[in-house]
């Protein structure tokens, strides 16, 4: 029993972040708000990063890494509010293909960064980045078809999220197991987003002034953004533990990513709130970057079962004795 | 205490009720933070003119219909019952009207009341300052007489309706050197005046409802000066009065919302969070006890009372019971609540009423600055310490 | 239509307040936490102020007032946290007995204050009062026997209130009227606790002294206070059009009941938990007199119906359809 | 990351449970706030150390097991499985003893470690004074150096199991004139000196679990005196710091307080309002992310490292979920919450839980400074303004 996360773990959360906060910063996202949306030299920085094969086996060319090496990439993703779909094709097709049969040369060459991946489930009304994937998954992988990949237009559905591309919804059945580790991975970007945004407020407090002194001197302030600092706290370990338990086919993981899920939906959804009260009219401005933290959020936290759908699981596992609860049962 | 309407009253909302319904748009407007939009409100405006609807509350002589304050709110209830379009006009006729009332000359009165309720001009709010938010008192933009003019020179910034507006009215330093409180004078001034520069803020939804201002030797003439030279502090709290305590949110806005909110839970009862339930009983209870209160403050300003710090609980109230009944309606929404626009086509009303709501614990003084008034001259804390 | 209450209403109010303030302060609490917590002396004085009598129709020798100056009394019951049995008596049964046919001597012997009655409803798990009781109201109104009277040794159901006396209950068939007329002078109970507690938060608030300030200079103390008097000021005026809607019997007033009972409860409750936190340590101590009001306060809120009861009767009425809403709809 | 236990983990965990199945008692102890049951829980201290059950974490030769943190988060989750009694050597075992093993001299170490493990001492903490609770830098009670003997005056109060304790410890101003954090020292002392008047403070509840004390020229040996003279706040700090930090409050404590609400939710589901489920959930997940926090900061100092201000954030996370939870119960229990007995004639304990919760947020440093430390010294905010 050990919840540290590993030096080789922190390591790889830290140079990624590094690498991301030096290439894809606010200036970045205003950019790709004022053109075309999506960036090939970003992708292929993220290919060149090997992020694109983390979850790829070795024996394919990739780097093999497990769920919570990705979860904690993930993080990173929402910290900087990354638009390329590296999460999709890279930390949710890539492991459920690994463990598919007969998956030919697709794990190859989503390593390569030649293969982008849309994922489509029936609790979604919609499918994220269809028209530049090269395939989609729901119950198995299909390729996209011209038609499908400009299926966008018209009519794409327009997110609150000017860096999310959204077309209508592709028919498939559901897939348990695409259902819990998207829920996952979009936990652990509400995660990165919620930091993000935790420090875009406290880093505005520290340099506002008002009544001659710097507004996060003052006890209103500091309160809020400490509420905000104890959610994510104890948000964070929920996503730990829900990708390991993943990772290991615990049968508690569905109820732990449905814990992750919520909690990092409420941290995320909430801080947001404080972050604009902290920020006054600025905050309420597009001139600010924090907005566009606060639409990814509210786009992700209803993405992949909502709070509801996560509750209605986690009330069947505590409630209706799905799961044995109590002081014995931290990890089932 | 009585909860019946008197004959007249009854009649009176159905004059509003029928009136409305002739006129009000079938379909929504475009929003009033677009361009296209604001001249589609400014039009509704003129329409509601037309019908003597403009503020209902206001003399005859300066084209109100001379209503009391429950007339008034007889009159809102019906407008949102209606649906009808948000007051492009909201700065001059609930703000600044009133403060001409009070303070204005004859003169200013007869210049500015007539046109305002007719919608002829729209009128924009120049309080805050980059440095001068929630410490309004901070405010360093000049108004220095010269001859019978004042020459601004400045920066106002998040002024709404500046974007498109005819007219602004704010707080300028018109004594060189003064500090805080003193020294400041309530000018009105033409936004197209020489030396006058708008520039549009995109705001959280993309759309620019407000602006920022900056004054190049700006020369206003000085009989747009409201009240006394220096005097402008006292004037500037009694509109903030007003923009805080009875008029600036009726409760029919409110019940208008819990309403849908109650039929959308019905359209989504099935998939809701348990909480979720319980949240629109609570957006139900919240807006009738703002109704009440609301009428109670009414009946007390009709029989010669006055609004004091309460305008400050008001504020707290109803900015935070919209925030919660809109994040309440994107619960419901779930996975639809970032969609723009619906399945039926339809915009996402809910998804941007929630990122209005947000501006609602901020705009009018923050949440903050409301909580410190409330403790300090309701409660009679102490102010020593950090606000 | 007019929300105002009338100069007449206050000062009635005020006069029943400085003498309840004069009579009936903190140390009477505790004399009577000490002894028999019952005073015939107190009760006597309520009589001789004609507060027994305030319901009773003039013509049996009280002073007919309605239901709205019963509450704004029952407002001053609660800010001085009385145990004496007026509110149940006076403006509960008295109310109900006027309306009933046959009602014989009872209303002159509760306007001087020879009767005592005690209220039964299935609802509450115990009766009130019931052995200092003359008679018990349920449905209809029965004597009390020495046996009923008795029936409290053994046993009594203790409450965590030392100043409510409870019995274990009468078999009786629901009475709505009761049960209304009974939530809604409890709604008012608890707006004076509420009152109360944030009084003493506030007081207490000013004369400690803390870093050098008293601790209600901190705005992390100033803010939690005007929130509780945000709640406050907007559960006052349910309770008033409760007791007016319920006075001119108007279809609406079984919500209007419930909100005002659970906005005062919550407002109570709300306020407790913020009154004990602003006295800190000296508010966990019996030595403070907060207690009292604490106690009361959580006895009240689940009495005549507990929060999740109101709730449901409210669901039925907004989101079941049994009430008009909206806009046009403020007052029915 | 490993989710599993190892086989000895799971080996030691059986141990534990068959222990506590065969000494837990069946029915439980009064309350440890009064003095009967004080006596109770003191004899189970005993009956603990007699099983050396004391302090697994602490080393073998001061009466402990020498067991990691794993072991110990493993051990308390069967402790509170097993419905076990609450420690009345709280303070000693996990507040001083930390302490003495960090700050102690050896003969320290082995005159009070071993009877504080053999339940032989029970100790009271001595902080706050009327004038210094929340700022405890404003102690006045003075222990001036006389000959080999500190002469304390002055007055203590809150002091947690100072009604019926043994010895005391806490902080004294051993330099006459010393301002703020200087000038204090830590030291420990004798219930029973003579001097020392012990008065019994009632609590909300009625019953008596702290006291004040009252200190008239009573004189300690110096050797009572932890760590250097003048070093009192550093130690103190660091004895808060386990106090708000790991060891305080163990997650199987909230874990089984979440079950029983569970199962007191399915006994009422029918009649429970629909945000109670929500926060029945909230509570599960609250106290499993309570479980999966302390385990991996424990791995962290298992590792090597610290716990610093995070320690705050702990506190104010506990203390709120535990409150939130037994104000769901009260919600639960319905008209039956105010009963000191339920109709099963069992003592209410949730209402009994309910109040003491609502202590939570105040003691160990009110959850104000708590937002105030995490505000500082985690998000790096400004000090300035007040607190």
């Amino acid at each position: 029993m050990n919840l540290l996360l590993t030096p080789d773990q922190l390591e790889l959360a830290e140079s990624v972040r590094t690498y991301l906060a030096g290439t894809h910063g606010p200036d970045v996202l205003r950019r790709l708000d004022a053109g075309p949306n999506r960036d090939p030299a970003i992708w292929q920085g993220l290919v060149d990063m090997g992020l694109t094969g983390l979850c790829v086996p070795e024996s394919a060319g990739g780097l093999g890494l497990g769920l919570l090496e990705a979860a904690l990439i993930a993080v990173e993703c929402g910290r900087v509010c990354l638009a390329e779909p590296l999460v999709d094709t890279a930390f949710i097709a890539a492991p459920l293909l690994a463990d598919a049969p007969e998956t030919g040369e697709i794990l190859q060459q989503i390593a390569a960064g030649t293969a982008r991946i849309a994922l489509a489930h029936p609790l979604n009304p919609w499918i994220a980045d269809l028209e530049t994937a090269t395939h989609w998954l729901g119950t198995t992988l299909f390729p996209v078809t011209r038609a499908q990949a400009g299926a966008h237009h018209p009519p794409v559905a327009a997110s609150v999220d000017p860096l999310r591309n959204l077309s209508p919804p592709q028919e498939t059945p559901e897939n348990p197991a695409l259902l819990n580790l998207a829920a996952l991975m979009t936990a652990a970007q509400l995660i990165g987003l919620a930091e993000a945004m935790l420090q875009q407020a406290t880093d505005y407090a520290k340099i506002r002034s008002q009544f001659g002194q710097p507004i996060g001197a003052f006890q209103a302030v500091k309160h809020q953004l400490a509420s905000a600092a104890v959610a994510l706290e104890f948000a964070r370990p929920a996503v730990w533990v829900a990708a390991q338990a993943l990772h290991d086919g615990l049968a508690t993981a569905p109820a732990a990513v449905s814990h992750a899920k919520i909690a990092a939906g409420d941290a995320a959804t909430g801080i947001a709130e404080t972050a604009i009260q902290v920020h006054g009219a600025m905050g309420y401005t597009y001139e600010v970057d924090l907005h566009f933290w606060m639409k990814r959020s509210w786009a992700l936290t209803a993405a992949w079962g909502d709070r509801a759908f996560h509750l209605a699981r986690l009330d069947a596992a505590v409630i209706g004795g799905g799961i044995a609860i109590g002081p014995r049962h931290s990890f089932g | 205490m009585q909860l019946q309407y008197t004959t007249a009253q009854h009649k009176f909302r159905h004059e509003v009720r029928d009136w409305m319904t002739a006129h009000v748009p079938k379909t929504p407007l475009v929003t009033l933070e677009r361009e296209d939009g604001y001249h589609e409100h400014v039009a509704w405006e003129r329409t509601l003119a037309s019908g003597n609807w403009g503020m209902v509350t206001w003399p005859v002589e300066y084209g109100g219909r001379g209503l009391d304050l429950i007339e008034w709110l007889i009159f809102e209830e019906e407008y949102w019952a209606a649906g009808a379009p948000a007051r492009a006009n909201q700065n001059g006729i609930f703000l600044l009207g009133p403060t001409i009332m009070d303070y204005g000359t004859p003169e200013q009165k007869a210049r500015f009341l007539t046109p305002m309720a007719a919608g002829e001009i729209i009128w924009a709010q120049a309080w805050s300052e980059p440095g001068a938010g929630s410490d309004m008192a901070a405010i360093t933009t000049k108004a220095i007489r010269d001859g019978d003019h004042y020459v601004i020179n400045g920066q106002k910034t998040w002024s709404s309706r500046a974007a498109y507006a005819d007219w602004g009215f704010g707080l300028f330093r018109t004594e060189e050197g003064s500090k805080r409180h003193k020294g400041l004078s309530f000018i009105l001034f033409d936004l197209d005046t020489p030396g006058v520069t708008r520039r549009p803020i995109r705001q959280l939804h993309g759309d620019t409802g407000f602006a920022e201002l900056f004054f190049d030797d700006v020369r206003v003439p000085v009989e747009n000066c409201l009240a006394g030279v220096g005097e402008g502090w006292n004037v500037a709290m009694a509109t903030a009065g007003f923009e805080r305590g009875l008029m600036l949110r009726a409760p029919g806005r409110f019940q208008a919302t819990a309403k849908r909110l109650v039929e959308l839970f019905r359209a989504h009862e099935k998939t809701a969070a348990p909480a979720v339930r319980e949240a629109v009983l609570t957006a139900w209870m919240g807006t009738q006890a703002y109704a009440y209160n609301t009428y109670a403050v009414a009946a007390k300003i009709m029989a010669g009372g006055k609004i004091g710090a309460e305008a400050s609980l008001n504020k707290i109230f109803w900015s935070e019971l919209d925030r919660m009944m809109h994040r309440t309606a994107m619960q419901l929404l779930g996975a639809a609540a970032e969609l723009r626009t619906l399945g039926n086509g339809e915009i996402n009303a809910w998804l941007d009423g929630y990122i209005f709501s947000l501006s609602g614990p901020i705009y009018a003084g923050s949440n903050e600055i409301q909580r410190n008034i409330t403790a300090e001259r309701l409660l009679g804390l102490p102010r020593v310490g950090a606000g």
